[in-house]
């Protein structure tokens, strides 16, 4: 019997591991503690976060201005509540993470350095070169080999929550690499299961962002909460997707369009300025860079090639110095993926699917509606990001919550040491045959990857950056129709051992599953905020939706959508302005 | 499950890429090494016992001279690798400035060009 | 991935190695045509594999931006990231994908690391302090200086292509292997660390073994130089050996 | 904590190849290749005699051959059990590698002294 079960190894679930481990260490009756990853900790998707993670340090900031930028920046759709807990402990996390041994960039004297970030005002964005997220998950993983007694399952894909009588009991997991499918029985159960950006065809996300957890809450009663808020990041690779990271811009990067102008201008963010000024120009939020994008794409101002409509991002004026001492990655990847040296050469970008503000309902601790089930990192949504992230705030989001949602599970089981209920193992049977059948072959029915294809397009035309009412109300359709394809797929795998077609079809279901909240919310947003953007609601409505969208799974397995309210304490709800001071 | 499967040892893992033939070279020049000494000993042997016209003479023989520029390559290949690696143990940091190994190779080198002119000196230089 | 719209006239010839625990005795080669996109990497080629044409392969990936660690296989012989090998250097092919060298199969091109995890926190890869921590309001302090000592050995990725290159590992899997001594090396070099690692580097195991064939150094895909690593603390050890006063 | 004599062999080995490499090659060349092929003359036997009556230039020389030798003697250990896959016999071949050394540097020692 575990007591606190983690599922997913990167930021949140390694940071919420080593908290219970703590726990335990300082006293108290011992708790079983588990992570269950379904590739190992340290290749969790978190390793390629690049630019930084944001808190506090800096002399003249504070941690007010902070909340500001992030709620302004998620157009007042965050609950403020947790914006001030978040901001107010970010800064500790990352100090947690110096004396873990991260390698934090230092200034000449000896001090962390910061830098700065889309949409922040201020400099307080700390980074390790620009590869923030790698040392991050590294030294957390590094460190939680500290703590013998954190029993691992690496590799193992868990396929179902086990909830009975409203509280969780456990999951039902496959090891990949015998095809072993077990129950493992937990008090309570944190989800950390990272993003969805593989719902869309063009996305930063590796292979294993399907929205995992997501799909078990909400399959097991939990709901999911402001799903239609999709971000997209203006500066990815056009083929691979690969992200160059904001950095690129805070370092002194331009955006340019085919001429060779600094469009931005055009869009209200400001006047340009050689070096870069917070809050303006390339330093705006990601949502209205995309969405500039897309107005220079109607002009004819972008540069079409094999892989969609282009603009440039412009570093060679940094200098090759610059460039090596605080982005050498970018070079890299430039170099590796695009043939190109940004030092000569402008990189070709445009807008790629990023980051799910979404996710499981949760409140300040992590906890869901579910007893005994918190969730944490990029698959929860505790409402910090609102309707858009600011670039830098989900590494100290993963961290800040992901110990916070440690050790309100760690209280949760020592003070329900109730033993497993009934239902536990007849579900886990029913499981284990669901998923036995799935490895039984099938020479007919549909390639899973082409009905995957199918949905990722449907995805990115109707949940883009502009959507409109009708072509969602068609995706509703479409989506409904994959899902019953779905259930008659061609299977060419039928052993045990590691068989990844097995887990790329339940991907495949639990990415259906999500992506129809996603539609389903924005379809019920009749409004435009943040990176939700209706054409046919182009104005923000505060009256109706200043809401959360709460969306459940009905008994048939539609969506049925919901509103709940924002949580305002101190910054009412004011226009957002970007390089206008 | 049935097991892993575990690859047999692959005996000709030297023979597989470049860079292995070569390390198996660079190590086997310390035959010649050994070999280099034993003949300096004999040579030492016949200074002592006032045997040198026979050492002479051994040592003109043809194989013994094919032996020699064998020996010779050998042990110039293992003064460049050796040198040229030398850096990787002794990492030197000045003031936090690390000196490039580069720099450590030439100096390595140069101290190698000195010491033996030095040494065919003392051994050629009429008294 | 977007749909690629420029269609390939070519094709390169994949031999994709194959095995299937119970099934076969040993590996097979299974040869695949896949189109000879300009942009693919091989990692491509393999999704292609997988998606169109045979269901049943089994390989690991994820982030496609070598930086995961997760993609590394054996490459016409060499270790690879295929993520960052492009197919376009193998001219007319045939490319042959076998798994990493040096590892257990598991299955297909999937082998078993669970040796080198074990092998990796034996090393106690955290910072280790001692006496009292500072508060968390507070940052032990680095110079960007300090910063560069170590910073080279923690951009290890764990891809233990290093590993498959390592004569020595290969023959030996008791070997404690560059990646896992980089690491130790990664917190030995740290400012900030007080620990000792010489119990379990000085073995014979460790870096004893190693015979610097450099061939880990060559493959690393991070410029670690894990072969450094080694050297470096041998000579440390053997310091600290025969002057049993000097510590690190 | 198992003790090892790994680091004091490495020593000899690492000293021995120092010593080999800035030593070895003009020697070789002067007394094995050049000298005997008359490109250059012998020297005097007055003269090597002198040389090597010299006490210092014995000890040297002797050091010279002691470090060479494990210099050597570990290099061939490790790569004949690389090359045969014999590391199982490594007790054995490592008694016969240093073995031959210390052999060598004792015949070393009676022809200098
Ligand atoms: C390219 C890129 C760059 C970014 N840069 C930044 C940045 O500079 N600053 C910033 O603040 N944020 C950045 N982000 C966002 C940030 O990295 C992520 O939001 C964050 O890392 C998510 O961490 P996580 O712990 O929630 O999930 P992940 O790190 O994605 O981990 C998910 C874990 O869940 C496991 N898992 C999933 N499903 C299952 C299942 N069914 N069974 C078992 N295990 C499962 C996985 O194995 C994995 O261990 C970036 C994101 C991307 C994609
Ligand atoms: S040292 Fe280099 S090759 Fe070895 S595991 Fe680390 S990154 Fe990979
Ligand atoms: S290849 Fe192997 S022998 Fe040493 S230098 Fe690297 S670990
Ligand atoms: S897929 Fe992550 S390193 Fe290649």
């Amino acid at each position: 019997m575990i007591d606190v079960l983690i599922v997913g190894g990167g930021g949140a679930g390694l940071r919420a591991a080593i908290a219970v481990a703590e726990a335990v260490k300082a006293g108290g009756p011992p708790l079983a503690v588990a992570v269950v990853s379904k590739v190992y900790p340290m290749r969790s998707h978190t390793v390629s976060a690049e630019g930084g993670a944001a808190g506090v340090i800096g002399i003249g900031d504070t941690l007010d201005e902070h909340c500001y930028d992030t709620i302004s920046g998620g157009d007042w759709l965050c609950d403020q509540d947790a914006v001030e807990a978040f901001v107010a402990e970010a800064p500790k996390e990352l100090i947690q993470l110096e004396h873990w041994g991260c390698p934090w960039s230092r200034e000449s004297d000896g001090r962390v350095a910061v830098r700065p970030f889309g949409g922040m005002k201020k400099m307080r964005t700390w980074y390790a070169a620009d590869k923030t997220g790698f040392h991050l998950l590294h030294t957390l993983f590094q460190t939680s080999l500290k703590y013998q007694d954190v029993i691992r399952y690496d590799e193992w894909y868990v396929t179902k929550l086990v909830v009975d009588d409203g509280r969780v009991h456990g999951v039902v997991a496959v090891e990949i690499r015998t095809g072993r499918i077990e129950t493992i029985a937990a008090r309570t159960v944190i989800l950390a299961t990272g993003g969805c950006g593989r719902v869309f065809p063009f996305t930063t996300n590796a292979a294993i962002k399907t929205g995992d957890g997501m799909a078990l809450a909400y399959r097991a009663g939990a709901p999911l909460k402001d799903m239609e808020f999709v971000q997209y990041h203006p500066t990815g690779l056009p083929f691979t997707g690969i992200l160059i990271t904001e950095a690129a811009r805070a370092e002194g990067g331009w955006l340019i369009n085919k001429d060779g102008y600094r469009y931005l201008q055009d869009y209200d963010l400001g006047k340009p300025t050689p070096t870069p000024k917070l809050r303006s120009m390339e330093l705006g939020p990601r949502d209205r860079l995309s969405q500039a994008f897309v107005h220079e794409q109607q002009l004819g101002r972008t540069v079409d090639t094999p892989y969609g409509p282009v603009v440039y991002l412009d570093l060679r004026h940094l200098g090759e110095d610059k460039i090596d001492a605080r982005i050498p990655f970018v070079r890299e990847l430039c170099r590796s993926y695009q043939n190109l040296d940004p030092a000569t050469d402008l990189i070709p970008v445009r807008p790629v699917v990023h980051y799910m503000m979404g996710g499981v309902h949760t409140d300040i601790d992590g906890a869901t509606p579910i007893a005994g089930l918190f969730a944490a990192g990029e698959t929860a949504c505790v409402s910090i990001n609102g309707a858009n992230r600011l670039g830098s705030n989900s590494l100290p989001e993963c961290l800040v919550f992901g110990r916070r949602a440690g050790i309100a599970a760690a209280e949760f089981a020592r003070s329900h040491r109730d033993g497993e209920a009934a239902a536990v193992r007849t579900q886990g049977d029913d499981e284990r045959r669901r998923l036995e059948r799935g490895r039984e072959g099938s020479s007919t029915g549909e390639r899973i990857a082409d009905l995957r294809e199918e949905m990722q397009h449907t995805l990115e035309g109707a949940a883009g950056i502009y959507r409109t009412g009708d072509v969602l109300t068609k995706a509703v359709d479409t989506l409904a129709e994959l899902r019953e394809r779905a259930e008659e797929v061609r299977i060419d795998d039928t052993s045990t051992a590691f068989n990844t077609e097995l887990i790329n079809l339940q991907e495949l279901h639990t990415m259906l599953e999500v992506a129809q909240t996603i539609v389903a919310c924005a379809l019920n947003r009749q409004e435009s905020r943040g990176a939700h953007q209706r054409t046919d609601y182009p104005a923000r409505d505060d009256d109706a939706y200043l809401a959360h969208s709460l969306v459940h799974r009905a008994p048939d397995g539609t969506p049925s959508v919901g509103l709940l309210p924002v949580t305002i304490t101190r910054w009412p709800p004011g226009e957002r302005v970007y390089g206008r001071d | 499950m049935t097991g892993a499967y575990r690859p047999p040892r692959d005996n000709l893992w030297f023979a597989r890429t470049r860079h292995c033939a070569f390390f198996v070279l660079r190590e086997l020049t310390s035959v010649f090494v050994a070999w280099t000494i034993v003949f300096l000993l004999m040579f030492v042997d016949a200074v002592r016992t006032g045997s040198l016209q026979e050492f002479g003479a051994l040592a003109g023989r043809p194989w013994m001279i094919a032996i020699n520029v064998l020996a010779l390559a050998a042990t110039v290949l293992h003064t460049i690798t050796f040198l040229n690696l030398a850096p990787k143990a002794t990492v030197v940091r000045l003031d936090g400035w690390r000196v490039p190994a580069w720099m450590i190779q030439g100096g390595n080198h140069s101290a190698w060009v000195v010491l033996s002119v030095l040494i065919a000196y003392f051994i050629l230089r009429s008294p | 991935m977007t749909e690629t719209k420029e269609t390939a006239t070519r094709t390169i010839r994949m031999e994709v190695a194959r095995y299937r625990p119970g099934e076969d005795d040993e590996p097979v080669f299974q040869g695949y045509d896949v189109p000879l996109m300009p942009d693919w990497a091989v990692l491509d080629g393999l999704n292609h594999i997988k998606d169109q044409l045979d269901g049943s392969l089994s390989y690991r990936w994820s982030c496609r931006m070598g930086v995961c660690g997760s993609c590394g296989m054996t490459v016409n012989g060499e270790p690879r990231l295929t993520c960052g090998t492009f197919l376009t250097e193998y001219g007319e092919g045939p490319i042959r994908i076998e798994p990493l060298k040096g590892f257990p199969v598991i299955r297909d091109l999937v082998v078993d690391i669970d040796g080198f995890l074990a092998k990796l926190s034996s090393t106690r890869p955290w910072l280790v302090r001692e006496g009292e921590e500072l508060p968390l309001t507070t940052e032990y302090a680095q110079t960007p200086e300090q910063l560069d000592a170590y910073k080279q050995y923690s951009m290890c990725i764990n891809c233990l292509l290093c590993y498959s290159a390592c004569p020595v590992y290969v023959l030996d899997p008791d070997f404690l292997g560059p990646a896992a001594i980089a690491l130790a090396q990664r917190y030995n070099l740290d400012s900030r660390d007080m620990g000792d690692r010489f119990d379990v580097l000085n073995q014979e195991d460790a870096v004893w073994g190693c015979t610097f064939v450099g061939e880990c150094t060559r493959v690393c895909p991070k410029h670690v130089d894990p072969a450094e690593a080694i050297q470096r603390y041998k000579l440390t050890a053997a310091l600290r050996s025969v002057l049993p006063w000097s510590r690190r | 904590m198992r003790r090892t004599l790994e680091p004091y062999l490495w020593l000899l080995f690492s000293g021995g190849g120092v010593v080999a490499a800035l030593l070895l090659p003009v020697l070789v060349l002067l007394f094995g290749v050049l000298m005997p092929l008359g490109v250059v003359d012998w020297p005097t036997a007055e003269h090597l005699r002198a040389l090597a009556d010299n006490v210092l230039v014995r000890l040297a020389l002797l050091a010279v051959v002691v470090l060479c030798l494990f210099h050597a003697a570990h290099r061939i250990r490790f790569t004949s059990e690389e090359l045969l896959g014999i590391a199982r016999f490594d007790l054995v071949i490592a008694v016969i590698c240093y073995g031959g050394a210390v052999v060598g540097a004792i015949t070393a020692g009676l022809i200098l002294f």
